[in-house]
């Protein structure tokens, strides 16, 4: 088996399964981490999960040098992806700064003033 | 049948894909927020490498710059926020873990098996064959498709699709303004304003004028 | 080469072959740093000497003290490993390293002579860049690690500072890559070949100006005098590295003085040719591929001793700066950064825009009437319609 | 260039100027300089440039109408004249004017064209014109030359004492280029008024120079007195204007035009002015009722023929076969009349005269520069010069009615000033007087007369003006009885007073030689005395009221000049702090001083004269006397009758005597004090206190108008609050009471089913509240769970088929 996966090409799937396991613990680092910072770190590993999905779906390697798939527009869509999550996480560090200077914490459970 | 010759595209792919998927979960598993920070890091570079093994080498650049990089800055904020007590730990309930892992699990699993149905996805069969792993060309054909020039689609039968659509000028463009109003919408926010009343805090205030130094 | 020694071994035993050759490729690339590193640390101390109207090590290996730095090093590896116990123990003992491994990665990249490079990229430049900004992981983890207040405030600082200037330091790259049309190192290096005038340099005036905010932000970037904020002895003790003691201490050292001459061949490569010389000396005595292998390689040789060259007078002249100049305040760095570099840098890669667009074929090699030796640039992005180029 | 090109370009020029000046300061008002400092170099560039424009077209003027040799009657030349005697009879009536000096007239812009109504900015240009931009601009340079010194005050914030907030003086800021702005502005309205071409413009400017007056008059808006005083000058006003709006109505509505001049038209028709319609080359340039105004008349009689004709030529044949017929009968005489009657009405109001001549006086409130140029030199005079401008219009009992205001003013004010104490106030009512003097002249057929004291008086009475105001501005007070002793503190300004005293009052060697005074008023009484030999009743008034004007002009001049400058100091503070005003002061006052004395002599060595200028615009058919067209058979002698010697002679030498008693009474009255003033003022208390009471005009208008108008308006109050109000409040009212109508079926019908569901809804959501616990983990479990659920739902139902 391992020498099987040492000699044999990867394919889409394999990038999908990654993917997969990094969405799914950023997923449940969002919902288990009650550090703000923790939870912004949970969305920047479900964002990448996703991301290598993207890359995975447009890249022709895994396709064993064939077309098909989204093309380039995997990267494309990757790229911009990544240049948003940039984008995201300024502006959540901002507002987890503004959340400390309000409560002296930044546990999310602190942030429930808005709840029914 | 003799063994075959071991195909390093594999070989690394297994590399950073266990590096990844193990300090993902170190990260889900540790509570320190440094060390979150810290192996979110090696996870998100070696996510980085997948990238360059997919072909994707402008993309992986930018992951090693932007996601990296601006984990680094997570990580200050994280000691920054965390400062008060040096390794403060903020404890979940055993029974938010344990339905946190039932759902995730369920998740994954249907991720997992939508991942593997699919026939199209699975691996071509060049059995001992290493596609190039560098030397592609991946930022100009990048640049040329937001401008809508699509150098991936030349052979294709359906015109619209070979001459160009729109491509993502549009999209780049809101993208950039996007950045700039979120850098001024930061700043904003992240002003220093009145205080409430520290409980303990001469850490807090000794971090603070450096902070505020880098204005 | 790993083909030609893989076929020495059964297919199944490939493997070892290529272990072993990228074990040897990483070797030698160490080696070079590493002597490099020590070199520097010489003249590091000499330069100061003499600047400070002293003679520094002069007995260590004879005269000149030449071995001065191999025997700091057998002292710090020989001296204890100190951990503190307010520390984390696990990122105290591995910042260090990483600060070390985003230093000499960034050798991955640059080609020391023309196609003599690790790993040849078409985005070298990004992937340096990017690289180079990881070994302030390094630093802020050992500052926060440490769990001491000098070292958080260093880290602190370091962070500011390195992460404000990568943001001019990108911009200043930006402009020869525009002028040569190409991210890939071997691209820009082969664009620069022939008479000095083709150096990029003495392009335009805008990229002769980039130069210098490329130098200053490349000083704040690898720490150095007038920019050393997270060392700042005089401030901090010693900035990140308080806690630190033998070889971890050497590893942080090292890896300073490798971004130090990394960055100075990064400078050589996009400004100053290269492995190309002022004179195109090898193309005259006919050290070229035309000429056969051996030509070919010892072409390259010379062409690498040329770019070491550089980037050794590169680090001189850092060491020369860190000892002439004294330290600012936080505040002026980053008021450098934000109010001068980047707009400056801003600037000059708005006006080699246009001067490329009012001058497409370049000036000087319009008014000196050479042909280019080592033949044009070649035009990127012939598109093949397979996504190569 | 051609003259009839040049003198437009150079006399618009020098109109425009004062206007880009006024913009300009607008704009950028107090940036300019210091305290706006700039503004007033600006405005004074302005129209010292204008002053050189309109020499430079005075010169081109002459150049082209030479003036010719005073002959014998001219009247400057006393002397000459009483030498060779006039020899009436050889000398046979004037013919059509020479050509060489007929009045350009054109258009330099058309506003709009509707049918027959034409609106144009134009030119009606003639030596009076010229001479009058002249005379305004070198003033007009002069005042604002002076205003720097006298308004320098406001360069700075300013503390008005006369205004008292909360027991302290009003601090304010400098108003120093607002001064100038207006200043500007006035110039330029003036100019055009000179200039304009037809009545739509002359009564453009003429509301324009009024507006300026307003502003400031108002200068110093904060002390109730001035802006009350606005007030009235500008409501008086519009009771004269708007007699010259009726006036305007008949004109064009029966002669279909605005303009003073022939215009060829597109179609190189010759299109009539009003002048040319008047007095039409057809009947020998005497004056007629206009065909328009005849056919106007007779409309009805028109429309029969209309009517009852075969066709259009032939109507329009017998209509012309009738009109001869129709202006025997008188149609359109009386439209003539009220036409001459409502300008006249407009120049009433404007020129300060009798009925209307309150205004002036409290206009006294603006700043002296001002009061000089707006309410002595230029903007009253402009009544008499519409007067002159429009002469040919006047029939003979107009201009008898013009008399007998100007007598009335001119005798009323007169005596009124005799008491005044006020130092601007007595300069007021002597201007009013003058105005008067110069209506008389007016109306009595001396155009030559009239004019020529508007020109005289503009300087001699801005130089007293000025010279007021330098002394106001030395001692800080108005009244009189305060100063006194002032030659030995201010020289220059006491004598060029006396210049100005001598002038106004007429005094010369009496057939010889004197100052410009002594000229107009001699040539003003002359035509009086040879209107007196037509109409011994009327003139016998009109004559006895100028002669006698004549001697208390010269009284309470000399008492003025007497009570400020000689004898010894009445308060000695101010005494102590009077000092003699800056240089740009002086200046001006010295420079008005030579034109106060100089400006009726002929310059030496030429034939140029002011007079003989004015004698160039003098309209087409004035020059003979007139009878025609009067109901009331009104002879006008012609004015070169009053340069016969036995009219000549007489006149100068009573003029003499009436200004020497006058001189004689003040200088023993105040000089010498050998009589008592006050004396005379107890034993005559009820004539002083008349007099001081300037004859109970303000309290009669106050009785008359002003009492019956406020009645009125609160009885209209009155019908408005209890009759209007209460029917509104009643409809409002019952509107009330159907809104609530309203209000039940909406609070009970329609809220009611909605605010049932609302209840549902809020029910709902308090129920759904729960599950926003404010934790932000649990929603990424419902969002996880809920992506999950989906999944599994798709997979059970979405057929797999379809999707591929």
């Amino acid at each position: 088996m391992t020498i099987d996966l040492l000699t044999q090409p990867v394919g889409v799937s394999h990038y999908l399964v990654v993917g997969a396991v990094l969405f799914v613990s950023g997923a449940v680092a969002m919902a288990t981490k009650r550090n703000a910072i923790g939870v912004l770190m949970g969305i920047e590993l479900v964002l990448n999960g996703a991301n290598l999905n993207f890359v995975a779906f447009g890249s022709s390697y895994l396709r064993g040098g064939s077309q098909g798939g989204v093309g380039l527009d995997g990267q494309l869509i990757a790229m911009f992806v990544i240049v948003l999550a940039a984008a995201e996480a300024a502006v959540a560090l901002a507002i987890a700064l503004n959340f400390y200077n309000n409560h002296a914490t930044v546990d999310v459970d602190q942030g429930d003033e808005l709840k029914g | 049948m003799e063994t075959a010759a071991i195909n390093w595209h594999s070989f690394f792919f297994l590399l950073f894909a266990l590096v990844a998927c193990t300090f993902a979960v170190a990260m889900l598993l540790s509570s320190n927020i440094v060390r979150m920070a810290f192996y979110l890091v090696i996870s998100l570079g070696a996510v980085s490498g997948l990238f360059f093994l997919a072909g994707a080498d402008f993309v992986g650049a930018l992951q090693l710059m932007i996601y990296v990089g601006g984990t680094v800055v997570v990580l200050i904020f994280g000691v920054m926020l965390t400062a008060r007590a040096p390794f403060l730990r903020m404890r979940t309930g055993v029974a938010q873990w344990a339905l946190a892992a039932i759902v995730g699990g369920c998740l994954l699993a249907v991720l997992l098996q939508a991942a593997l149905s699919v026939d199209e996805w699975a691996p071509p069969s060049m059995v001992g064959e290493n596609p190039p792993v560098s030397n592609t060309y991946t930022a100009a054909p990048l640049g040329l498709g937001v401008l809508g020039v699509r150098v991936d689609q030349l052979d294709e039968e359906d015109a619209t699709l070979r001459n160009g659509m729109s491509g993502y000028l549009l999209p780049f463009e809101i993208v950039s303004i996007h950045l700039l109003v979120v850098l001024i919408g930061a700043a904003y926010l992240a002003r220093t304003k009145r205080r409430p009343k520290e409980p303990t805090g001469d850490r807090q205030e000794t971090v603070e004028p450096m902070i505020s130094s880098g204005k | 080469m790993a083909e030609y020694l893989a076929s020495y071994f059964d297919s199944q035993w490939h493997w070892v072959a290529y272990a072993l050759v990228g074990l040897v490729q990483a070797g030698l690339l160490l080696a070079l740093i590493l002597t490099g590193a020590a070199v520097f640390i010489w003249m590091e101390r000499k330069i100061a000497g003499r600047i400070q109207d002293r003679l520094g090590p002069s007995r260590v290996g004879g005269r000149f003290g030449w071995l001065q730095s191999l025997a700091d090093g057998i002292k710090l590896i020989a001296k204890e490993d100190i951990v503190p116990a307010a520390a984390d123990g696990l990122l105290f003992r591995i910042a260090p390293y990483i600060s070390f491994m985003a230093a000499f990665s960034v050798f991955l990249a640059i080609p020391l002579a023309d196609g003599w490079v690790a790993l040849r990229m078409n985005v070298a430049v990004f992937f340096i860049l990017a690289v180079a900004g990881l070994e302030v992981l390094g630093v802020v983890l050992a500052g926060y690690a440490s769990g001491s207040k000098w070292s958080l405030f260093g880290a602190m600082r370091e962070a500011a500072q390195v992460v404000s200037y990568e943001v001019p330091l990108g911009l200043c790259v930006v402009v020869p890559v525009m002028v040569v049309g190409s991210m890939d190192l071997v691209e820009i290096g082969r664009a620069q070949s022939g008479w000095f005038w083709q150096w990029l340099i003495f392009h335009d005036p805008f990229t002769f100006i980039t130069f210098w905010v490329f130098f200053t932000c490349a000083l704040a970037s690898v720490n150095r005098l007038p920019f050393d904020m997270p060392e700042a002895e005089s401030e901090l003790v010693a900035g990140f590295m308080t806690e630190y003691s033998g070889f971890r201490w050497s590893v942080f050292f090292m890896a300073e003085y490798t971004s130090m001459f990394a960055v100075s061949c990064l400078a050589a490569i996009l400004f100053f040719g290269g492995w190309n010389g002022p004179i195109p000396l090898a193309t005259m005595i006919g050290l070229t591929p035309d000429n056969g292998a051996l030509t070919e390689w010892l072409g390259n040789l010379l062409g690498m001793m040329n770019l070491i060259a550089k980037g050794f007078f590169g680090v001189t002249v850092m060491i020369w700066t860190r000892w002439s100049l004294p330290r600012l305040r936080i505040d002026q760095v980053l008021t450098t950064c934000l109010k001068y570099c980047i707009p400056l840098a801003a600037a000059m890669f708005l006006g080699a825009m246009l001067w490329l667009y009012a001058f497409p074929g370049g000036v000087v090699s319009r008014f000196v009437q050479t042909s280019p030796v080592g033949g044009t640039p070649t035009p990127v992005a012939v598109v093949d319609g397979k996504g190569g180029v | 260039m051609e003259l009839a090109v040049s003198l437009p370009l150079l006399l618009g020029l020098a109109w425009l100027l004062p206007l880009v000046s006024f913009a300009l300061i607008v704009a950028l008002g107090p940036r300019m300089g210091r305290g706006g400092r700039g503004a007033g170099f600006l405005a004074s560039g302005a129209i010292i440039a204008s002053l050189v424009l309109s020499l430079a077209a005075l010169a081109l003027w002459l150049t082209n109408h030479p003036i010719p040799p005073p002959h014998h009657g001219e009247h400057e030349t006393a002397a000459h004249a009483a030498a060779a005697p006039v020899d009436e009879a050889a000398e046979p009536p004037l013919p059509a004017p020479a050509s060489a000096a007929a009045p350009l007239a054109g258009d330099w812009y058309t506003v709009c064209e509707f049918g027959s109504l034409r609106l144009s900015i134009g030119y009606y240009i003639d030596a009076l014109t010229v001479a009058m931009f002249v005379m305004v601009t070198l003033i007009a340079s002069c005042i604002h030359v002076y205003s720097f010194g006298y308004m320098h005050e406001e360069l700075h914030d300013v503390h008005d004492a006369a205004v008292l907030v909360d027991g302290r003086p009003l601090r304010r800021r400098g108003r120093f280029h607002r001064f100038y702005q207006y200043l500007s502005l006035f110039s330029f309205s003036m100019l055009g008024l000179v200039v304009a071409g037809n009545v739509f413009m002359v009564f453009v400017f003429w509301e324009l120079v009024g507006i300026c007056s307003y502003l400031l008059i108002g200068f110093y808006i904060e002390r109730p007195s001035a802006s009350r005083a606005g007030n009235k000058a500008f409501i008086v006003n519009r009771v004269g204007d708007f007699g010259m709006l009726i006036g305007l109505m008949a004109l064009w509505g029966s002669l279909g035009t605005f303009a003073f001049g022939d215009r060829a038209d597109a179609a190189g028709q010759i299109q009539p002015g009003i002048f040319s319609q008047v007095r039409s080359q057809d009947s020998h340039y005497s004056l007629v009722v206009p065909t328009g105004m005849v056919r106007f008349a007779a409309r009805d009689e028109i429309e029969t023929i209309y009517r009852t004709a075969a066709n259009q030529a032939a109507a329009e044949a017998e209509v012309a076969a009738m009109l001869p017929r129709w202006r025997e009968l008188g149609y359109g005489h009386g439209l003539l009349v009220i036409a001459g009657l409502g300008i006249f009405c407009g120049c009433v109001g404007k020129s300060a005269q009798f009925p209307l001549h309150v205004w002036l006086p409290d206009a006294m409130e603006g700043p002296t520069p001002v009061s000089a140029l707006i309410h002595a030199a230029t903007m009253v005079a402009a009544g008499v010069y519409l007067v002159g401008r429009l002469y040919p219009v006047f029939t003979p009992d107009v201009m008898l009615v013009i008399a007998y205001v100007g007598c009335i003013t001119l005798f009323i004010a007169a005596t009124i000033a005799i008491t005044a104490t006020d130092i601007k106030r007595v300069l007021a009512y002597s201007t009013v007087s003058q105005l008067g003097y110069m209506m008389l002249a007016l109306g009595v057929g001396g155009w030559l007369a009239g004019l020529y004291h508007l020109f005289t008086h503009a300087f001699f009475k801005s130089l007293l003006f000025l010279g007021s105001g330098s002394v106001i501005h030395a001692t800080g007070t108005n009244e009189m009885p305060e100063m006194g002793g002032l030659a030995k503190k201010m020289p220059w300004t006491a004598w060029t007073m006396l210049a100005g005293c001598l002038a106004i009052s007429g005094a010369g060697v009496p057939l010889l030689i004197g100052l410009s005074g002594y000229y107009s008023k001699d040539s003003i009484l002359a035509q009086v005395f040879s209107f007196k030999v037509h109409h011994s009743f009327h003139g016998w008034i009109f004559y006895a009221a100028a002669a006698g004007g004549a001697a208390i002009t010269a009284f309470y001049m000399f008492r003025l000049w007497y009570m400020t400058f000689a004898g010894k100091p009445r308060d000695e503070h101010i005494f102590e702090h009077a000092h003699e005003s800056p240089r740009t002061m002086v200046v001006p006052l010295v420079i008005l001083a030579f034109f106060a004395v100089t400006v009726a002599w002929q310059v030496p060595f030429t034939n140029i004269s002011l007079s003989g200028l004015l004698e160039q615009a003098r309209p087409v058919g004035t020059a003979t006397g007139s009878s025609g067209l009067s109901m009331l058979a009104v002879t006008m002698p012609a004015e070169t009758e009053s340069h016969a010697t036995e009219i000549h002679v007489p006149v100068s030498l009573t003029a003499f005597i009436a200004a020497l008693i006058g001189f004689a009474l003040a200088t023993a009255c105040y000089g010498l004090r050998t009589l008592d003033p006050a004396e005379a003022s107890r034993e005559f208390p009820h004539v002083y206190r008349f007099l001081r009471n300037k004859w109970w005009f303000d309290e009669l208008y106050q009785r008359l108008f002003i009492g019956p108008t406020l009645r009125i308006a609160d009885w209209i109050a009155d019908l408005d609050k209890r009759g209007i109000d209460r029917a509104i409040d009643g409809l409002a009212r019952a509107a009330r009471m159907v809104s609530g109508l309203d209000d039940w079926i909406d609070r009970w019908l329609v809220d009611g089913l909605v605010n049932r569901l609302a209840a549902w809804f809020y029910d709902a959501g308090l129920w759904l509240r729960r599950f926003q616990t404010g934790n932000l983990r649990q929603y990424v479990m419902f969002i996880v769970v809920g992506t999950v659920g989906l999944f599994v739902l798709v997979s059970l139902y979405w057929n797999y088929t379809v999707a591929g």
